[in-house]
Parts: C-alpha cells; structure tokens; sequence
C-alpha cells in the first residue's frame, strides 16, 4: 500500500459568481512528482492557494498524510513539514541569504543546528559566494534558487511549487531541475507551470487543469499527445 | 556578521556610564529625567515598528495606561513597587488583546493605523468623561479632565517613606533605561527577534516557513507596550500627576516623529530622536518669535522627503564608510524597508 | 536639587545663609513672583487679560517703591492651555526659579496640577479665579467667587424671573461636577425642580443632539457652567436654533472671559449671570483701575472677572507682605490671617482666616447689548460653603478639597 | 411626533456632517490613495479663511461656497506640487508628510491669527417645528452633503475628466497609456481634494469656535469614516457615514454626546474587524 500525502475531494472555489475549481479531487503519493497544468485562468494557482492554506476553498476537503487541513492557515500547514514557494519570489529583501534560509531551519532545528544547516544548503545550492548579500540586490534566479533553498532546508515531505522555472535562464533551470529531482528523494513534489518545455524535462505524471476542473490525469507524453489538451492550450473550444 | 555579545554589552554601559554622569553638568536632572523617559517611549515604538514592521498609531494610548495605572495603584497601595509591576503588565495585556484582535483578523498598514489610531481615542474620551464622583477604582478617582494629582511617588522597595526624587530620580531612570536598552538588544540578537526582522521583511514569506506571525506579532506588540507603560509609569513619577493629554493624538504623533527623525531600524536612533526633540521643544517653548509646532511639522516634512531613514543610520551610513565599520549604533543593517514601511 | 552650571556659581556664596533664610538668601535683592497662566489656547481669553492684570498690580507696587525697599520680579510661564504643562512648569518655579510667590492657574484641574508642588515645596501660592470651593489648605490663598457666593444668589433670582424647571449643562471636570451639584442643592432649596444634568468635555462643541433633548424635556430655565472656547458654541447654536426666547439661560461662567462682547446681542441678551465684577461698576476703585488700566494697555475694554481677582490677589498678598515686614512664608500666612481687606475695583475684599477664602461683594448681572447691566449688589457675602467644611484655625495641616 | 422629526433631522445632519467633512479626504484616497492627514488644517483654513472674508465685509455665502475653496485649493496646490508629488505610491510616507504638515499649518495659522477662539454667528434663522425649534443651519448643511454627492456623481459619470479620473481609479497606468499625464491628473485631484476640504471647513465654521487646532476634531474621524467606507468613493462615503451618523446620534440622545463618539469609535473598530478593507470591498463593489 503507497502512502497518500495530499488528497483533495471535491474541492471547489468561487470568487462572487465566478468558479475558479470545481470538483477538483486529486491524490498525490509519496515522493511523486506532480505537474499541475493548464491555460491562464484553467484554476491550477487557485487549486495551488487552496492547498497551501492561502485561500480558504468554499466546498469540498483537504486532506495530508491522513489528516484533514481544509481551512488551516499557511503557517499550519508549513508546520506539518510541507514546503510552500510562491508565483513571484517571495523573500526577505532586506536581508541577507545566509539570515533567509537560516530563518526557515529554525523553525525546526535549535538556533545553532539551524546555521548548520543552513550553511550545508548554502553549500548545496553553491551560493557560498552570496552569502552575505541582501536578497534586495540579487538577479531574479538567484532569488528563486534562494526561495527553493527556504523550502528544502526544513526537510519536507511534501513540496508546493508556483511556477518556479518563471523568468530564469536556462543555465537557472537546469540547476532547478536537479534540485526539484533532488527533492523528490524524500518528498512528494507539486509544481504547477505552464513553460511545456520545463515540464517535458521533469515531469512523470501531469494533471491537466481546464475551466477550474480537471480535465485529465496522465503520464506527460500521452498528455503532450492528446487532442483535446493541443486544443485547450491553443483556445479551441474541447 | 554581529559583533559579539560581550563587546556590544560593554560598549553601551561605557558609553551611556559617562553620558549619564556627563549628562547634569549640561542640562539640569529635572529636565534630563524626562528626556530619557522620552527616549524610552521613542524606543518602544522603534522596536515594534523599526523591527516588526507595525505601525502604531496610538503608542501613546500605553504610555497613558502605564501612567494611569500606575497612579491608581499607587493610591490603592501606598506604596511603589507594586503599582510598578502593574504599570508593565496592564498595557502589555491590553496590547496583547488588542494585538491578538487586530493580527489575528489579518489588517495591515492603513487598517492598522486606524484601529490604533481609534482605540487611542476611545481611551481619551473615556477617561475625558470620567470627572463624575461614581468612576471610582478602590481609593482612587479617576477624575477625568483634571487627571489623578497627589499619588505616592517612587519609593525604596519596603519602605514607603523613602522617596527616590530629584537626583537620585534621574539615575534611576537613567539606568531603568539601559537596562531596556540592554534588553532589547538582547531580544533583537534571539531568534525571537531575528525572526521579527523577517516579519518586517515579508509576513507571507514567514509564514510559509510555517511560523505563527500573528502571534509573534502579537507578543512583539505587548513588549513594545510594556516598555511604553515602563515609560508612562515613570512619567506619572516625574510630573507627580496624570491628566487625559497622555493619551491623546499629539502625544502619539509625536513618538512617530521621533522614531523617523532618530531612525527605524535602529535601537539607538528613536532614543536620540526623542531626547533631542523633546529638548528642542522644550527650547522652543522658550522663545516666542517662531511657533513651535511650526517647527516640529516642518522637521517632519523634511526628514520624509530628504533624509527618510532618519539621523542615526545617515551618520551610521558616514561612520562606515569612512572606517569600514559598523556604528555601534546599528544592528541588522537592513536597507529601507519598503514593504514595511509602503504597505 | 540639580547640579547646572549657575547654581554651582552661585552655591558657595549662599552657602551660609542658606541653612538659615534659604528663600531669602536665594532671592537676593528683588522679590520673585512667578505666575503660571493660559496665555495661548483656548483658555486664553480668561488667561491673557490675567497675565496684564498681575503686571499691572506688580508694575503699580514696584512705582510706590516695591515691597520691603525690593522690586518685584515677575516670572511668566505660558501653559498653553495644557494641563501637562503646569506641574511642569510649576517644578521649573518652586525648584529652579525658587520664586517667593506663584500667583495662576485658571482652571480647577490646573490649579490642582500645581497645589501639591506648592505645598511641598512651602511656596506661598495665590489662587484668583472664580471656582467650585472646598479647597481646605494652609499654603493657598483664594479670593475668587465660591458657589455659595454666586449661586446661591443667582439661582433663586434666575428661578423668580422664568419658572421652578431647571436643566443644567456643565463642563465635566471638577469644576463642573461640584457646581452642578451646588445648583442642584440651591434649586431644591428654592422649592424648584432639576430636570435635567448633562456634562460635556471641554472639546465638545456640537449640541445639538442637546439643544433638541433639552426642548424635549421642556425646562424653564437652563443654568450653563459650560466652560473654554468650545463650550461658546452652545449660546450661538441656543441662540440659532431660536430657543433664547423661549427658556430663559443663566450661566455661573459666561462673562468671566468677556464672552458677552463675543456673542452678538441677539445671541447674549438677557443671559443672567453673577460675578464681583463687571466693567459696568460705578465705584470710584474701578473708575481709577480701568483707568490705570487703559494707561498701560491702551484701552479697558478686555479686563475681566478673574482678572479683577488676580489684580486683587497681587495687592492683598502686598498688603500682607508689607504687613508682616518680612519674605518668611509663614509670617506672611499670619498677616494675611489677621483678617486684612483692601478695596477693589470689584469691591471690599476681606481674607477669611478661616477658609483662606475672601468674603467680597456679589453683583447680579444680565447681559445687555454685549455689556454686563447690573441689576442688584450683595455686599460683603461670607463663603459660607467652604466655611462649612474647613477651618485651617483648628486644623492647620488639613490638605483636602471637600465636595458637597 | 414632533420629537421624532427633530430626532430625524438631527441624524441626518449628523450624516451630512461625516459626509461633508470627509468628502475632501475621500477624493484625495479614492483616486491617489494618498491619506492627507493636513485634511483637518485644511478645514481649519477653510474656516479662517471664511471668517476673515465676512470680517473684510464679504457676504457669507460668498465667503463659504467660492472664496473658502479657492484659497485652501491653491494652498493644496502648491502642497501637492512641493511635497506630495514626491512620495507617491508611498503611503506610510505620504502620510507622515502630511501630518508634518499638519503641525505646519497649525503653527503657522497660531502665527497669524493667535491661539485664540473666534467665530461668526450662523447666517440662517431658527425655525419652529411644532412645539420644537430646529436650528436652521442643519438644514443647510444636509443640503450641501446632498448637493456634493450629486455633483461628485455626476463629474464622475457624466464629464470627460470623470471619466478619466475613473479610469486613474481604477488603473493608474490606464489613463497615462491613453494619454493623459498621471502627474496633471493627481495635481488637479489634490486640487479639488483640498478645495472640498475647505468648504467642508468654511460649512461647519459657524457652528463652532475656531481655534488653530481644531483639525484635529475631524481629522479623526474623517480619517475613520474613508478608510472604513473603502474603495468606493461615493458608495463608500454614503455607507459609512449614514452607519456611523446614526450609531453617533443614536447614542447621543440616548445617553450623551460623548457616549455617542464613542460609539462611534466602537463602531469604527468592529466595522473594520469584520471588513478589513472598508464596507464597499463586501458592499456595493465596483460601483463608484
């Protein structure tokens, strides 16, 4: 029997009259890497807020390792040992790279571990060189790499990932892809993205999102192959 | 990185060992007193905003209890150390209430400003109106506009005819003051406190991280309080009588003034910022030729549109770059906070 | 004491004396006065016309050769309207100035900011505004209009020419609260009726709601102990929305500031009011004073109430100080105790050993064309009130302020 | 019966007070989301400006309706031009600019005229309801609120700089793709913004004493009524005002004036805690 971190049951978000997820019940298992796909608007970051504890769904539950967390907010859900990255790289600006990801190793280590650790992940991610500068003055790849270094050094067991290859080289997302490969070694991974290019290279299984429900759930290829998904992504009607 | 505990611990008590005995030949004890009292109420505003990013309308409002409850106390028990204890503990309390109600429903800047702003009114008004006989707390009268004169003043713990007064008032304070001082640099070096400088720098990011922002807002909210009632506590000792004007929006504005003229982000720069404007003023007060509200705005208008990060990390900024070093004045040198501060 | 650069100079020489005569050997070769008033904000129009009336007193005694062969010195501090400011100011006086004298303070919560300060510090201090009485304290001399000098007969009088319905709006702090209280006692006594008690802060200056309530109600007579700028609001809006011919309006305070040359005679005519001054006395004391007066400062039109008090508080204390042939404060209290009077432009006024309140003259008055018309005199009334309560012959270390 | 018009009409004028002294602050937040905390000193010049206009022998509507707002208009002017324009987009920072200025304008208006109370005697008579008088300003005064919120609506509906100051509203970026400067837009807003705030303060100058530091008495509670309205401008404006004016004269009749501030005040913080970003983010959205 595989273990299921994340299950959602028909969970379902409307903003006034318009429904941004509509009966979306999904089941990710250990250490799976998932991709969450779908035109703009097809409800895949609404999905993503839902689960991260940024918004709160209006019908339907939420479930990790067992445990329902519908409702919960973002700090709870992080808590359990979930890591969370935002759209837009969402970090302290004001501070330095070192003090970043130290912050996030405290909240489950001793103030010493946490620089322990957090000098390793500096290590891992070679950002030895930066180490000392504020984030404020870094490049746009380097702050993503940063955020990653957030959600990785507290050892999480499931990963949320909003569109992390956005705005990066290609140089940035191969280094991104080893990490999130990395990752998967001990955590079921989510990432939503639309770059078909970056998910061709890490994806397994793909989840399509369309008009707030899902539309299919496959291996990437046979999704890539599918009529219905071309004619989604180029605005035919399905 | 930091400099260590040990050398910054032993840089303020010199420092602030000489200024304090330095101090008197310059200006009289009487008025010095209420300079450092300022500096503390400057101080408490600079950790919870210059730090946590909270902006507090109404800091004055726990100045105002501390001293209240401090005089009211001090009636009831005729004597001092008490009603000391308690003028730390009610603000904090309150503020922890109030933190709890305005953290927990998630309202930011603008929003915060106005609850802030309100409950400070509400306090005003409330005690304003309290003149009647029936507003009564044990022995004490609450007297509304007129303020509760004539309490028991600072004694030697235990023996309550031993009043600390004139002299021996002003040292006192002063060392109350280090001692915060001290304190504060200590909460500030604590995860507690590191983690703060991350609330300031981006909530949502923290909470990600899985920390409970609100209530590590909440409690950075009642410290700052408690300093601030310390602070009223020592005022109501200093002027010998408590009136409504604690309360009200000069009051607060004026701290706010101090902390962007001394410096956010900094320990040293709101006490600097208060003590010296709260001397200008007390200058100004002398002469009649220019307003002295006049000045006061004009300094404000000018430090938000040319010096906004205020007088202790400009010449911080001066120090280091001319020896390459940090002032002393200084700690988790950040750049402007823009979200903290732009909302 | 502090330790700034003029008292170490100055120290060693007053070193010897100063065991023995320590305000004498401080003040050196003139008298220090020091007063402490609302020059600026909204009380200043009680506190500016006292400022000229204590410079006035002192220019006047320093013209006929000061006081023991001394000048007087005057030392002013301006409070702003800010209760904070007078114990802060009243420190600076006792501790740093070491003044002999403070004459000041206008409202009842000033005046009580400073009290202590005074007392502790055994500096003779003068109070000369017209208040709610009870204050029971040997180092405080009051020569201002108690309620049971002025209400006791401006009540019955107001309440014979309307009707035994009376509502009363008050300033809510001390003042307002006793006099209210007062009121209350003297209606009842006079066989009338309180229907109605509302107290407003010193900032309130919208009564609608009020003047709406009030009709509702229907009074016969409204008594107004309003008090500051702010409170003016409420004869303007009384007066706009046409109730002044219809409930007749007495007030305890309105006039004390000159507030009938403010309001316009539609808006003050017919108030009833009773004070020991008004500029409209026909006595030759006052005649010479508004002379003086407009000699000084160009024309009489602004003097006052209290500030006639504080004018007859400056020259009862010379009295008493020329009396006692000395600067020890307690030889003074004893002079001031042996009952002396001088005569005012507001009257003879008597120093009650007693009370340490004065016994002086109470005028009736109605507002008539932006002027005080006298209606009847009643000379020489005791403050029967205080006098009730307080006797600092039998009991010199009381230091209270007795409420009704 | 006669009571409860008298009732009626003193919530409405409670209404139109809370409207006509947050109009000024509401235009300036609506469109620039700028918090001018000077908006009280505005109205306090507004008042002095009236007051000496009469004393110069003008009529006092004149004085009130154009003088009032022209002066405290140009006075916004050159305010906006010499400080505000500098910190847009920075609110915490506009807003402590403008509270230095607000001390300014205090100090500088003791400087001229004195820390004294003055005032002129309301221009419009009494009159008689029943058995009740009514003071006939109110009725002057729900007037004005009834006029401004028309004339707002329709600027704002009906004319072309309506029509782009809508657009400014909604996406600052809009009006300068369609070729409009931003900087003239927010220029003549912080125009009219300080103009109402000036005839707000020549409106209510009348009624009460007028001391250098009498903004302060609306400055809060202005503030309180814009900020809880929300984004909305006109919806906004009417939605808080009628919820705190009747709250305010509710209280004030039953138990006393300052009961009814407070309860105010009360209101105020319950209103936000449950709608943290105003009453039209939950109500009325989208509308103007």
């Amino acid at each position: 029997m595989v273990e299921i971190v994340l299950e959602s049951s028909g969970l379902t978000m409307r903003f006034g009259g318009v429904v941004a997820n509509d009966n979306v019940n999904l089941k990710l298992q250990a250490r799976e890497l998932r991709c969450l796909i779908g035109p703009n608007g097809a409800g895949k970051s609404t999905f993503f807020k839902c689960v991260a504890g940024l918004l709160t769904p209006s019908e339907g539950q939420i479930f990790m390792r067992g445990q329902e967390v519908t409702g919960w907010r973002p700090h709870q859900i992080a808590s359990l040992g979930v890591g969370i990255k935002t759209q837009t790289p969402n970090v302290m600006d004001g501070l330095s790279v070192r003090e970043n990801i130290w912050m996030a190793a405290r909240r489950f280590h001793s103030a010493v571990e946490a620089r322990e650790r957090g000098d390793a992940m500096i290590d891992r991610l070679a950002l030895g060189a930066i180490a000392k500068t504020d984030l404020g003055q870094l490049a746009h790849g380097e702050r993503q790499l940063v955020e990653l270094g957030l959600v990785a050094v507290g050892d999480p067991w499931l990963v949320l990932l909003d569109e992390p290859a956005a705005g990066m080289s290609a140089e940035d997302v191969a280094r991104m892809t080893e990490i999130i490969h990395e990752l998967t070694r001990t955590a079921a991974v989510v990432v939503v993205e639309h770059d078909m290019q970056f998910i061709r290279s890490i994806a397994e299984t793909v989840t399509v999102f369309h008009q707030g429900a899902v539309l299919m759930e496959d291996h990437v290829d046979r999704v890539m192959a599918d009529q219905t998904v071309r004619n989604v992504y180029l605005g035919k009607k399905a | 990185m930091q400099t260590p505990v040990s050398k910054d611990i032993l840089t303020t008590l010199v420092v602030s060992a000489i200024l304090i005995w330095l101090a008197p030949y310059v200006i009289g004890t009487y008025t010095l007193t209420v300079l450092i009292i300022y500096g503390m109420l400057g101080l408490s505003l600079g950790l919870i905003w210059g730090f946590g990013g909270i902006l507090c309308f109404g800091q004055g409002a726990f100045f105002g209890l501390g001293a209240y409850t401090y005089a009211i106390a001090a009636i009831n028990f005729g004597e001092s150390t008490l009603p000391m204890v308690l003028a730390v503990l009610v603000p904090a309390t309150f503020a922890l209430l109030l933190g709890a109600m305005m953290f927990y429903g998630r309202l930011t800047d603008v929003y915060l400003g106005v609850i802030t702003l309100v409950v400070t009114l509400i306090l005003f008004k409330f005690i304003n109106s309290t003149a009647g006989p029936q507003y009564v707390i044990g022995k004490a009268r609450l007297g509304g506009y007129n303020g509760i004169p004539g309490f028991q003043t600072l004694n030697v713990p235990g023996n309550p005819d031993a009043y600390i007064w004139g002299d021996a008032y002003y040292y006192f304070c002063a060392v109350a003051l280090v001692i915060v001082f001290l304190l504060v640099t200590f909460l500030l070096r604590s995860s507690f406190g590191r983690i703060a400088v991350g609330i300031r720098e981006n909530e949502v990011r923290i909470a990600l991280m899985g920390y409970d922002v609100a209530a590590r807002k909440t409690v950075l909210f009642g410290i700052g309080a408690a300093i601030a009632g310390l602070a009223g506590a020592l005022f109501a000792n200093w002027g010998e009588i408590v009136t409504p004007t604690l309360f009200n929006m000069p009051q607060s504005a004026e701290i706010i003034i101090w902390c962007i003229v001394g410096g956010l982000g900094t320990r040293l720069g709101p006490i600097l910022g208060a003590a010296g404007l709260a001397y200008m003023k007390f200058l100004l007060g002398q002469q009649s030729t220019i307003d002295n509200t006049l000045i006061t705005g004009l300094i404000l208008v000018l430090f938000v549109l040319f010096l906004p990060k205020g007088v202790v990390p400009a010449f911080s900024g001066l120090w280091k770059i001319s020896f390459g070093r940090r002032g002393f004045g200084k700690m988790h040198d950040t750049r402007r906070k823009r979200r903290a501060r732009h909302g | 004491m502090s330790l700034n650069r003029r008292e170490l100079l100055g120290g060693a020489a007053a070193l010897t004396a100063a065991s023995l005569l320590p305000r004498v050997a401080m003040a050196g070769d003139v008298i220090k006065l020091g007063s402490i008033l609302d020059t600026s904000g909204p009380f200043d129009a009680y506190g500016k016309p006292m400022d000229q009336a204590m410079r006035l007193a002192v220019q006047e005694i320093n013209a006929a050769g000061g006081l023991l062969g001394k000048q007087v010195e005057v030392t002013a501090y301006d409070t702003q309207s800010d209760m904070a400011l007078y114990s802060q100011y009243g420190q600076q006086l006792t501790r740093q100035d070491k003044v002999d004298v403070v004459h000041g303070g206008i409202l009842s919560a000033s005046r009580e900011a400073i009290r202590q300060t005074m007392r502790k510090t055994k500096t003779l201090y003068f109070y000369n505004v017209l208040y709610e009485g009870g204050v029971c304290d040997r180092n405080i001399f009051i020569n201002g209009v108690t309620p049971a000098q002025q209400v006791e007969a401006l009540v019955p009088y107001a309440m014979k020419k309307s009707g035994p319905k009376v509502y009363i709006l008050a300033a809510d702090y001390n003042y307002g609260q006793i006099t209210s209280r007062w009121i209350q006692k003297f209606v009842a006594e006079n066989g009338g009726e309180v229907v109605g008690n509302d107290f407003f802060p010193l900032d309130v200056s919208d009564f609608g709601s009020t003047i709406a309530k009030i009709q509702g109600v229907g009074p016969d007579l409204v008594i107004a102990p309003l008090v500051g700028g702010a409170h003016l609001s409420f004869f303007r809006q009384w007066a706009a929305s046409g109730m002044k011919d219809k409930i007749a309006l007495a007030s305890t305070t309105l006039g004390v500031g000159n507030e009938q040359k403010v309001l316009t005679p539609e808006e003050g005519d017919g108030i009833m009011v009773a004070y020991n001054y008004s500029q409209q006395l026909d006595t030759p004391e006052n005649k010479a004073f508004k002379t003086a007066w407009a000699a000084a400062y160009g024309s009489s039109d602004n003097i006052h109430e209290t500030a006639v008090s504080t004018y007859q508080g400056v020259k009862t204390w010379a009295k008493a100080v020329e009396m006692a042939g000395s600067m020890d404060r307690d030889a003074i209290i004893a002079a001031l105790e042996s009952g002396i009077s001088i005569d005012g432009p507001g009257g003879k006024i008597t120093v009650d050993p007693k009370t340490h309140h004065a016994v002086l003259d109470v005028h009736l008055m109605e507002f008539e064309n932006q002027e005080m018309k006298v209606i009847e005199t009643l000379p020489q009334r005791q403050p029967i009130d205080t006098q009730a309560v307080c006797d600092l012959a039998s009991n010199p270390n009381d230091n209270t302020q007795y409420e009704l | 019966m006669d009571l409860s018009f008298v009732f009626l009409v003193e919530v409405l004028y409670a209404v139109a007070t809370l409207v006509v002294i947050s109009a000024g602050l509401a235009v300036v937040f609506g469109m620039m989301k700028v918090i001018n905390l000077a908006h009280g000193e505005f109205m306090m010049m507004g008042g002095y400006a009236t007051i000496t206009a009469v004393n110069l022998g003008v009529n006092v509507f004149v004085a009130m309706l154009v003088i009032a707002p022209l002066v405290v208009g140009l006075i916004g002017l050159v305010v906006e031009r010499l400080v505000i324009r500098h910190l847009y987009g920075r609110l915490v920072d506009t807003m402590l600019a403008t509270w230095g200025l607000s001390l300014f304008f205090v100090g500088m208006a003791t400087m001229i005229f004195g820390n004294t109370t003055t005032g002129i005697s309301t221009p419009i008579p009494g009159f008689a309801v029943g058995d009740y008088q009514i003071n006939g300003y109110n009725f002057f005064i729900i007037v004005v609120a009834v006029a401004l919120l028309v004339l707002l609506f329709a600027v704002l509906r009906g004319t072309r700089a309506g029509l782009i100051a809508r657009g400014a509203m909604q996406r600052s970026d809009m009006a300068a793709a369609l070729g409009y400067s931003p900087d003239r837009i927010y220029m003549a807003t912080f125009f009219c913004g300080s103009a109402l705030s000036g005839l707000a303060g020549a409106i209510v100058a009348p009624l009460v004493g007028l001391v250098p530091t009498s903004g302060i008495n609306y400055i809060a509670k202005s503030f309180i009524t814009v900020v809880a309205g929300g984004p909305s401008l006109i919806a906004g404006l009417v939605s808080s005002a009628t919820s705190f004016g009747v709250v305010n004269q509710v209280f004030a009749f039953a138990v006393s004036p300052i009961m009814g501030d407070v309860a105010l005040l009360v209101t105020a913080v319950i209103l936000l805690r449950l709608m943290p970003q105003g009453i039209t983010s939950r109500f009325f959205k989208g509308k103007l």
